[in-house]
Protein backbone atom coordinates (compact mmCIF):
# COMPACT_ATOMS: atom_id res chain seq x y z
CA UNK A 1 0.00 0.00 0.00
CA UNK A 2 1.15 3.84 -1.12
CA UNK A 3 1.22 5.63 1.87
CA UNK A 4 1.98 9.65 1.69
CA UNK A 5 1.36 12.06 4.74
CA UNK A 6 1.78 16.27 4.55
CA UNK A 7 1.96 18.02 7.39
CA UNK A 8 2.25 21.51 6.77
CA UNK A 9 1.84 25.02 7.33
CA UNK A 10 0.67 25.76 3.64
CA UNK A 11 -2.70 26.64 2.13
CA UNK A 12 -3.29 22.89 1.36
CA UNK A 13 -3.92 22.48 -2.56
CA UNK A 14 -6.91 20.03 -2.98
CA UNK A 15 -6.52 20.06 -6.56
CA UNK A 16 -2.80 19.35 -6.56
CA UNK A 17 -3.33 17.01 -3.91
CA UNK A 18 -6.27 15.22 -6.35
CA UNK A 19 -3.53 15.53 -9.33
CA UNK A 20 -1.07 13.63 -7.33
CA UNK A 21 -2.87 10.41 -7.03
CA UNK A 22 -1.79 7.23 -9.30
CA UNK A 23 -3.87 4.32 -9.03
CA UNK A 24 -4.09 1.08 -10.77
CA UNK A 25 -6.80 -0.14 -13.01
CA UNK A 26 -7.82 -2.24 -10.22
CA UNK A 27 -8.58 0.69 -7.89
CA UNK A 28 -11.92 1.51 -8.76
CA UNK A 29 -13.08 3.56 -5.61
CA UNK A 30 -11.58 6.42 -4.17
CA UNK A 31 -13.29 8.44 -0.82
CA UNK A 32 -11.66 11.74 0.02
CA UNK A 33 -12.60 13.58 2.69
CA UNK A 34 -12.30 17.79 3.05
CA UNK A 35 -12.50 19.07 6.44
CA UNK A 36 -12.45 22.80 6.75
CA UNK A 37 -12.20 25.55 9.44
CA UNK A 38 -16.18 26.90 10.57
CA UNK A 39 -17.08 30.11 11.83
CA UNK A 40 -18.28 28.85 15.02
CA UNK A 41 -16.68 27.23 18.02
CA UNK A 42 -18.17 26.70 21.27
CA UNK A 43 -21.31 28.98 19.95
CA UNK A 44 -18.60 32.01 19.32
CA UNK A 45 -17.62 33.27 15.96
CA UNK A 46 -13.90 32.78 15.36
CA UNK A 47 -11.68 34.22 12.59
CA UNK A 48 -9.48 31.37 12.42
CA UNK A 49 -8.08 28.14 14.05
CA UNK A 50 -4.57 27.91 15.32
CA UNK A 51 -3.43 24.30 15.35
CA UNK A 52 0.02 23.16 17.41
CA UNK A 53 1.20 19.74 16.33
CA UNK A 54 4.10 17.74 17.87
CA UNK A 55 5.05 17.04 14.92
CA UNK A 56 7.48 13.74 14.81
CA UNK A 57 4.91 12.16 16.95
CA UNK A 58 2.48 13.01 14.67
CA UNK A 59 4.16 11.75 11.86
CA UNK A 60 4.68 8.29 13.68
CA UNK A 61 1.36 8.06 14.90
CA UNK A 62 -0.17 8.81 11.42
CA UNK A 63 1.87 5.86 9.97
CA UNK A 64 0.31 3.74 12.30
CA UNK A 65 -2.59 4.69 11.56
CA UNK A 66 -1.87 3.19 8.29
CA UNK A 67 -0.32 0.36 8.76
CA UNK A 68 -3.47 -0.56 10.73
CA UNK A 69 -6.17 0.56 8.14
CA UNK A 70 -3.82 -1.85 5.84
CA UNK A 71 -4.16 -4.46 7.96
CA UNK A 72 -7.61 -4.30 8.41
CA UNK A 73 -8.56 -3.53 4.71
CA UNK A 74 -6.82 -4.32 0.86
CA UNK A 75 -5.94 -0.18 0.13
CA UNK A 76 -4.03 0.74 -2.94
CA UNK A 77 -3.75 3.96 -1.18
CA UNK A 78 -3.63 6.34 2.00
CA UNK A 79 -2.78 9.94 1.48
CA UNK A 80 -3.29 12.57 4.29
CA UNK A 81 -2.70 15.88 4.08
CA UNK A 82 -2.64 18.35 7.82
CA UNK A 83 -2.54 22.21 7.89
CA UNK A 84 -0.95 23.25 11.36
CA UNK A 85 -0.36 27.12 12.45
CA UNK A 86 -3.34 29.61 11.81
CA UNK A 87 -5.94 28.42 9.28
CA UNK A 88 -8.38 31.05 8.40
CA UNK A 89 -12.09 30.14 8.77
CA UNK A 90 -13.64 28.40 5.43
CA UNK A 91 -9.83 26.84 4.37
CA UNK A 92 -8.90 23.21 5.00
CA UNK A 93 -7.14 22.21 7.72
CA UNK A 94 -7.49 18.30 6.93
CA UNK A 95 -7.58 16.64 2.98
CA UNK A 96 -7.72 12.10 3.59
CA UNK A 97 -8.02 10.02 0.77
CA UNK A 98 -7.63 6.36 0.03
CA UNK A 99 -8.14 4.44 -2.63
CA UNK A 100 -9.15 0.95 -2.89
CA UNK A 101 -10.81 -1.43 -5.19
CA UNK A 102 -14.01 -1.26 -3.36
CA UNK A 103 -15.99 1.52 -2.00
CA UNK A 104 -17.06 -0.54 1.09
CA UNK A 105 -13.52 -0.56 2.42
CA UNK A 106 -12.05 2.82 0.87
CA UNK A 107 -14.96 4.02 2.86
CA UNK A 108 -13.93 2.36 6.11
CA UNK A 109 -10.70 2.74 5.49
CA UNK A 110 -11.00 6.88 5.68
CA UNK A 111 -13.33 7.19 8.37
CA UNK A 112 -11.28 5.02 10.20
CA UNK A 113 -8.09 6.71 9.61
CA UNK A 114 -10.11 10.10 10.85
CA UNK A 115 -11.25 8.74 13.97
CA UNK A 116 -8.01 7.12 14.71
CA UNK A 117 -6.18 10.58 13.86
CA UNK A 118 -8.63 12.46 16.86
CA UNK A 119 -7.58 10.14 19.07
CA UNK A 120 -4.45 9.61 18.99
CA UNK A 121 -2.61 12.31 16.53
CA UNK A 122 -1.24 14.89 19.01
CA UNK A 123 -2.16 18.21 17.23
CA UNK A 124 -4.05 20.45 19.19
CA UNK A 125 -6.53 23.24 18.07
CA UNK A 126 -6.40 26.94 19.49
CA UNK A 127 -9.55 29.06 18.13
CA UNK A 128 -8.93 32.50 17.48
CA UNK A 129 -11.98 34.64 18.29
CA UNK A 130 -13.46 37.22 16.26
CA UNK A 131 -13.33 40.82 17.90
CA UNK A 132 -16.86 41.26 18.87
CA UNK B 1 19.25 10.87 36.16
CA UNK B 2 18.14 12.72 34.16
CA UNK B 3 14.80 13.10 31.64
CA UNK B 4 12.80 16.09 29.94
CA UNK B 5 9.16 16.71 30.18
CA UNK B 6 7.75 18.45 27.28
CA UNK B 7 4.39 20.28 27.83
CA UNK B 8 1.67 20.80 24.72
CA UNK B 9 -1.16 22.97 24.21
CA UNK B 10 -2.41 24.35 27.06
CA UNK B 11 -0.24 21.98 29.69
CA UNK B 12 2.30 24.56 28.56
CA UNK B 13 0.25 26.97 30.84
CA UNK B 14 -0.64 25.08 33.25
CA UNK B 15 3.14 24.29 33.97
CA UNK B 16 4.52 27.79 33.37
CA UNK B 17 7.23 25.85 30.84
CA UNK B 18 6.83 24.41 27.97
CA UNK B 19 9.58 21.95 28.97
CA UNK B 20 11.61 21.13 31.88
CA UNK B 21 14.45 18.89 32.94
CA UNK B 22 14.00 16.25 36.11
CA UNK B 23 15.92 14.28 37.87
CA UNK B 24 14.62 11.13 39.03
CA UNK B 25 16.28 7.63 40.89
CA UNK B 26 17.14 5.08 38.30
CA UNK B 27 14.35 2.49 37.74
CA UNK B 28 11.50 5.37 38.16
CA UNK B 29 8.58 4.64 36.75
CA UNK B 30 6.27 7.35 34.66
CA UNK B 31 3.91 7.12 37.60
CA UNK B 32 6.45 8.30 40.33
CA UNK B 33 7.91 11.27 37.91
CA UNK B 34 4.25 12.20 37.64
CA UNK B 35 3.62 12.68 41.53
CA UNK B 36 6.80 14.56 42.01
CA UNK B 37 5.57 17.14 38.92
CA UNK B 38 1.53 16.83 40.12
CA UNK B 39 3.37 18.15 43.75
CA UNK B 40 5.11 20.69 41.79
CA UNK B 41 2.21 21.81 39.28
CA UNK B 42 -0.55 21.59 40.84
CA UNK B 43 -2.92 22.93 37.78
CA UNK B 44 -1.41 20.18 36.38
CA UNK B 45 -2.60 17.99 39.17
CA UNK B 46 -6.27 18.60 38.12
CA UNK B 47 -6.04 17.56 34.90
CA UNK B 48 -4.39 14.19 35.69
CA UNK B 49 -7.67 12.08 34.37
CA UNK B 50 -8.02 13.79 30.79
CA UNK B 51 -3.79 13.48 30.03
CA UNK B 52 -2.30 11.51 27.84
CA UNK B 53 1.82 10.48 28.42
CA UNK B 54 3.76 9.56 25.92
CA UNK B 55 7.89 8.79 25.75
CA UNK B 56 9.76 9.66 22.61
CA UNK B 57 6.95 9.31 19.87
CA UNK B 58 5.00 6.72 21.83
CA UNK B 59 2.38 6.56 24.41
CA UNK B 60 2.94 4.63 27.63
CA UNK B 61 0.98 4.24 30.88
CA UNK B 62 2.16 4.40 34.31
CA UNK B 63 4.11 1.53 35.15
CA UNK B 64 6.32 2.33 32.36
CA UNK B 65 10.24 2.58 33.66
CA UNK B 66 11.93 5.47 32.73
CA UNK B 67 15.02 5.20 30.96
CA UNK B 68 17.63 7.82 31.11
CA UNK B 69 17.29 10.57 28.72
CA UNK B 70 14.12 9.86 27.72
CA UNK B 71 11.83 12.53 26.22
CA UNK B 72 8.89 12.77 28.04
CA UNK B 73 5.44 14.48 26.52
CA UNK B 74 2.46 15.51 28.38
CA UNK B 75 -0.31 17.08 26.79
CA UNK B 76 -4.38 16.94 26.67
CA UNK B 77 -6.66 15.03 24.33
CA UNK B 78 -5.55 15.54 20.93
CA UNK B 79 -7.83 17.08 18.01
CA UNK B 80 -6.39 16.57 14.73
CA UNK B 81 -8.65 17.29 11.45
CA UNK C 1 -29.67 21.76 0.68
CA UNK C 2 -28.48 22.43 -2.41
CA UNK C 3 -28.46 19.37 -5.01
CA UNK C 4 -26.22 18.99 -8.60
CA UNK C 5 -27.31 16.07 -11.07
CA UNK C 6 -25.12 15.52 -13.99
CA UNK C 7 -25.84 12.69 -16.51
CA UNK C 8 -23.72 12.92 -19.16
CA UNK C 9 -21.45 11.01 -22.24
CA UNK C 10 -18.62 13.67 -21.96
CA UNK C 11 -15.76 12.64 -19.48
CA UNK C 12 -16.13 13.40 -15.96
CA UNK C 13 -13.84 16.47 -15.03
CA UNK C 14 -12.99 15.83 -11.48
CA UNK C 15 -11.42 19.34 -11.03
CA UNK C 16 -13.92 21.00 -12.36
CA UNK C 17 -16.50 19.62 -10.68
CA UNK C 18 -14.73 20.44 -7.27
CA UNK C 19 -14.02 23.66 -8.20
CA UNK C 20 -17.99 24.11 -8.27
CA UNK C 21 -18.35 23.63 -4.91
CA UNK C 22 -19.82 26.65 -3.25
CA UNK C 23 -19.87 25.79 0.63
CA UNK C 24 -20.70 28.21 3.44
CA UNK C 25 -18.25 28.83 6.71
CA UNK C 26 -20.79 26.26 8.08
CA UNK C 27 -20.06 23.08 6.48
CA UNK C 28 -16.97 21.96 8.08
CA UNK C 29 -16.42 18.03 6.13
CA UNK C 30 -16.97 17.35 2.66
CA UNK C 31 -16.92 14.00 1.46
CA UNK C 32 -16.35 12.86 -2.15
CA UNK C 33 -16.51 9.38 -3.98
CA UNK C 34 -15.13 8.83 -7.28
CA UNK C 35 -15.82 5.43 -8.84
CA UNK C 36 -13.35 3.95 -11.94
CA UNK C 37 -14.22 1.42 -13.90
CA UNK C 38 -11.52 -1.15 -13.14
CA UNK C 39 -9.54 -3.75 -15.86
CA UNK C 40 -11.44 -7.08 -14.84
CA UNK C 41 -15.21 -7.75 -14.32
CA UNK C 42 -16.39 -10.99 -13.53
CA UNK C 43 -12.65 -12.61 -13.70
CA UNK C 44 -12.37 -11.67 -17.31
CA UNK C 45 -10.45 -8.35 -18.72
CA UNK C 46 -12.33 -6.10 -20.22
CA UNK C 47 -11.35 -2.84 -21.63
CA UNK C 48 -14.51 -0.30 -20.85
CA UNK C 49 -18.01 -0.72 -19.79
CA UNK C 50 -20.78 0.99 -21.50
CA UNK C 51 -23.34 2.92 -19.36
CA UNK C 52 -27.21 2.59 -20.33
CA UNK C 53 -29.66 4.95 -18.70
CA UNK C 54 -32.95 5.42 -18.28
CA UNK C 55 -32.19 8.78 -18.11
CA UNK C 56 -35.98 10.01 -17.09
CA UNK C 57 -36.73 7.63 -14.50
CA UNK C 58 -32.81 8.08 -13.54
CA UNK C 59 -33.02 11.94 -12.70
CA UNK C 60 -36.05 11.60 -11.08
CA UNK C 61 -35.15 8.66 -9.01
CA UNK C 62 -31.50 10.42 -7.61
CA UNK C 63 -33.78 13.29 -6.74
CA UNK C 64 -35.97 10.66 -4.52
CA UNK C 65 -32.79 10.03 -3.19
CA UNK C 66 -31.29 13.06 -2.55
CA UNK C 67 -34.53 14.18 -0.55
CA UNK C 68 -34.31 11.25 1.67
CA UNK C 69 -30.69 11.87 2.46
CA UNK C 70 -31.72 15.82 3.28
CA UNK C 71 -34.44 14.23 5.60
CA UNK C 72 -31.99 12.01 7.47
CA UNK C 73 -29.21 14.16 8.06
CA UNK C 74 -28.54 17.97 8.08
CA UNK C 75 -26.80 18.22 4.93
CA UNK C 76 -25.43 21.48 2.83
CA UNK C 77 -25.37 19.94 -0.55
CA UNK C 78 -25.18 16.92 -2.19
CA UNK C 79 -23.82 17.03 -6.27
CA UNK C 80 -23.64 13.81 -8.07
CA UNK C 81 -22.10 13.30 -11.80
CA UNK C 82 -22.75 10.46 -13.98
CA UNK C 83 -21.11 9.18 -17.11
CA UNK C 84 -23.11 7.18 -19.36
CA UNK C 85 -21.89 5.15 -22.56
CA UNK C 86 -18.89 3.66 -23.14
CA UNK C 87 -16.14 4.64 -20.63
CA UNK C 88 -12.79 2.67 -20.71
CA UNK C 89 -10.90 1.06 -18.06
CA UNK C 90 -9.22 3.67 -15.60
CA UNK C 91 -12.09 6.32 -16.68
CA UNK C 92 -14.23 7.41 -13.76
CA UNK C 93 -17.72 6.63 -14.41
CA UNK C 94 -19.08 7.82 -11.21
CA UNK C 95 -18.42 11.23 -8.46
CA UNK C 96 -20.24 11.96 -5.56
CA UNK C 97 -19.97 15.08 -3.49
CA UNK C 98 -21.67 15.80 0.26
CA UNK C 99 -21.00 18.60 2.39
CA UNK C 100 -22.60 19.15 5.85
CA UNK C 101 -21.08 20.37 9.16
CA UNK C 102 -20.26 16.79 10.40
CA UNK C 103 -18.16 14.13 9.27
CA UNK C 104 -20.32 11.61 10.32
CA UNK C 105 -23.40 12.74 8.44
CA UNK C 106 -21.26 14.07 5.86
CA UNK C 107 -19.96 10.12 5.57
CA UNK C 108 -23.39 8.21 5.95
CA UNK C 109 -24.94 10.69 3.40
CA UNK C 110 -22.63 10.06 0.51
CA UNK C 111 -22.53 6.30 1.70
CA UNK C 112 -26.06 6.48 1.90
CA UNK C 113 -26.53 7.96 -2.06
CA UNK C 114 -24.28 5.18 -3.23
CA UNK C 115 -25.70 2.33 -2.06
CA UNK C 116 -29.64 3.77 -2.82
CA UNK C 117 -28.36 4.56 -6.35
CA UNK C 118 -27.19 0.64 -6.80
CA UNK C 119 -30.63 -0.47 -5.46
CA UNK C 120 -32.98 1.98 -7.23
CA UNK C 121 -31.54 4.22 -10.04
CA UNK C 122 -32.18 2.83 -13.72
CA UNK C 123 -28.26 2.79 -15.28
CA UNK C 124 -27.34 -0.98 -16.18
CA UNK C 125 -23.21 -2.16 -17.21
CA UNK C 126 -22.32 -3.80 -20.28
CA UNK C 127 -18.68 -4.50 -20.33
CA UNK C 128 -16.99 -4.61 -23.23
CA UNK C 129 -14.86 -7.77 -23.75
CA UNK C 130 -10.68 -7.43 -24.25
CA UNK C 131 -9.91 -8.90 -27.68
CA UNK C 132 -8.14 -12.18 -26.52
CA UNK D 1 -57.11 1.14 -23.47
CA UNK D 2 -53.45 1.45 -25.00
CA UNK D 3 -50.36 0.88 -22.87
CA UNK D 4 -46.72 1.14 -24.11
CA UNK D 5 -44.06 -1.22 -22.82
CA UNK D 6 -40.07 -0.27 -22.58
CA UNK D 7 -37.90 -2.74 -21.97
CA UNK D 8 -34.15 -2.05 -20.74
CA UNK D 9 -31.11 -3.67 -20.50
CA UNK D 10 -30.53 -7.28 -21.68
CA UNK D 11 -34.61 -7.63 -21.85
CA UNK D 12 -34.63 -5.72 -24.93
CA UNK D 13 -33.32 -9.10 -26.36
CA UNK D 14 -35.06 -11.57 -24.35
CA UNK D 15 -38.33 -9.39 -26.00
CA UNK D 16 -36.87 -8.95 -29.24
CA UNK D 17 -37.74 -5.38 -29.14
CA UNK D 18 -36.77 -2.12 -27.36
CA UNK D 19 -40.75 -1.45 -26.72
CA UNK D 20 -43.88 -2.53 -27.71
CA UNK D 21 -47.36 -1.66 -27.45
CA UNK D 22 -49.96 -3.22 -25.55
CA UNK D 23 -53.74 -3.69 -25.47
CA UNK D 24 -55.31 -4.44 -22.30
CA UNK D 25 -58.98 -4.21 -20.54
CA UNK D 26 -59.47 -1.01 -18.40
CA UNK D 27 -58.80 -2.09 -14.71
CA UNK D 28 -56.40 -4.18 -16.24
CA UNK D 29 -53.61 -4.65 -13.20
CA UNK D 30 -49.83 -4.50 -13.89
CA UNK D 31 -49.59 -8.71 -13.09
CA UNK D 32 -52.45 -9.46 -15.97
CA UNK D 33 -50.12 -7.23 -18.29
CA UNK D 34 -47.37 -9.19 -16.91
CA UNK D 35 -49.28 -12.89 -17.86
CA UNK D 36 -49.80 -11.85 -21.40
CA UNK D 37 -46.23 -10.70 -21.77
CA UNK D 38 -44.80 -13.33 -20.16
CA UNK D 39 -46.77 -15.74 -22.33
CA UNK D 40 -45.83 -14.09 -25.38
CA UNK D 41 -41.95 -13.68 -24.27
CA UNK D 42 -41.16 -17.01 -22.66
CA UNK D 43 -37.25 -15.76 -22.21
CA UNK D 44 -38.56 -13.08 -20.32
CA UNK D 45 -41.04 -14.83 -17.92
CA UNK D 46 -38.03 -16.94 -16.97
CA UNK D 47 -36.58 -13.51 -15.30
CA UNK D 48 -39.60 -12.47 -13.31
CA UNK D 49 -38.29 -13.66 -9.55
CA UNK D 50 -35.31 -10.51 -10.70
CA UNK D 51 -37.41 -7.96 -12.28
CA UNK D 52 -38.40 -4.42 -11.86
CA UNK D 53 -40.78 -3.07 -13.13
CA UNK D 54 -42.29 1.03 -13.71
CA UNK D 55 -44.92 2.76 -14.86
CA UNK D 56 -43.55 6.21 -15.80
CA UNK D 57 -40.63 7.20 -13.84
CA UNK D 58 -41.93 5.24 -10.24
CA UNK D 59 -41.29 1.57 -9.31
CA UNK D 60 -44.91 -0.12 -8.87
CA UNK D 61 -46.02 -3.58 -7.69
CA UNK D 62 -47.90 -5.86 -9.66
CA UNK D 63 -50.76 -4.95 -8.10
CA UNK D 64 -51.06 -0.97 -9.86
CA UNK D 65 -54.03 -0.31 -12.08
CA UNK D 66 -53.51 0.89 -15.77
CA UNK D 67 -54.15 3.78 -16.91
CA UNK D 68 -54.85 4.98 -20.54
CA UNK D 69 -51.57 6.08 -21.98
CA UNK D 70 -49.31 4.70 -18.86
CA UNK D 71 -45.37 4.02 -20.15
CA UNK D 72 -44.78 0.61 -18.50
CA UNK D 73 -40.51 -0.13 -18.10
CA UNK D 74 -39.59 -3.47 -17.72
CA UNK D 75 -35.79 -4.16 -16.47
CA UNK D 76 -33.25 -5.88 -14.74
CA UNK D 77 -31.56 -5.51 -11.37
CA UNK D 78 -29.96 -1.62 -11.85
CA UNK D 79 -26.28 -1.64 -11.20
CA UNK D 80 -25.12 2.18 -11.70
CA UNK D 81 -21.66 3.54 -10.06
Amino acid sequence: MRTELTITVEKLDEEALSRGRAISGEAGAVVCFLGTVRGIEDARLISAIEYEAFEKMARHQFHLIFDQASKRWPLESIRLAHRVGRVPVGEASIWVEVAASHRQEAFAACEFTISEMKRLVPIWKHPIFSAA
Amino acid sequence: MRVRVHFYSYFKELAGATEISEHVPPGSTLESLLEVLFARFPKLAAMRKSMLIAVGVEYQGAEYILQEGDEVSMFPPVQGG
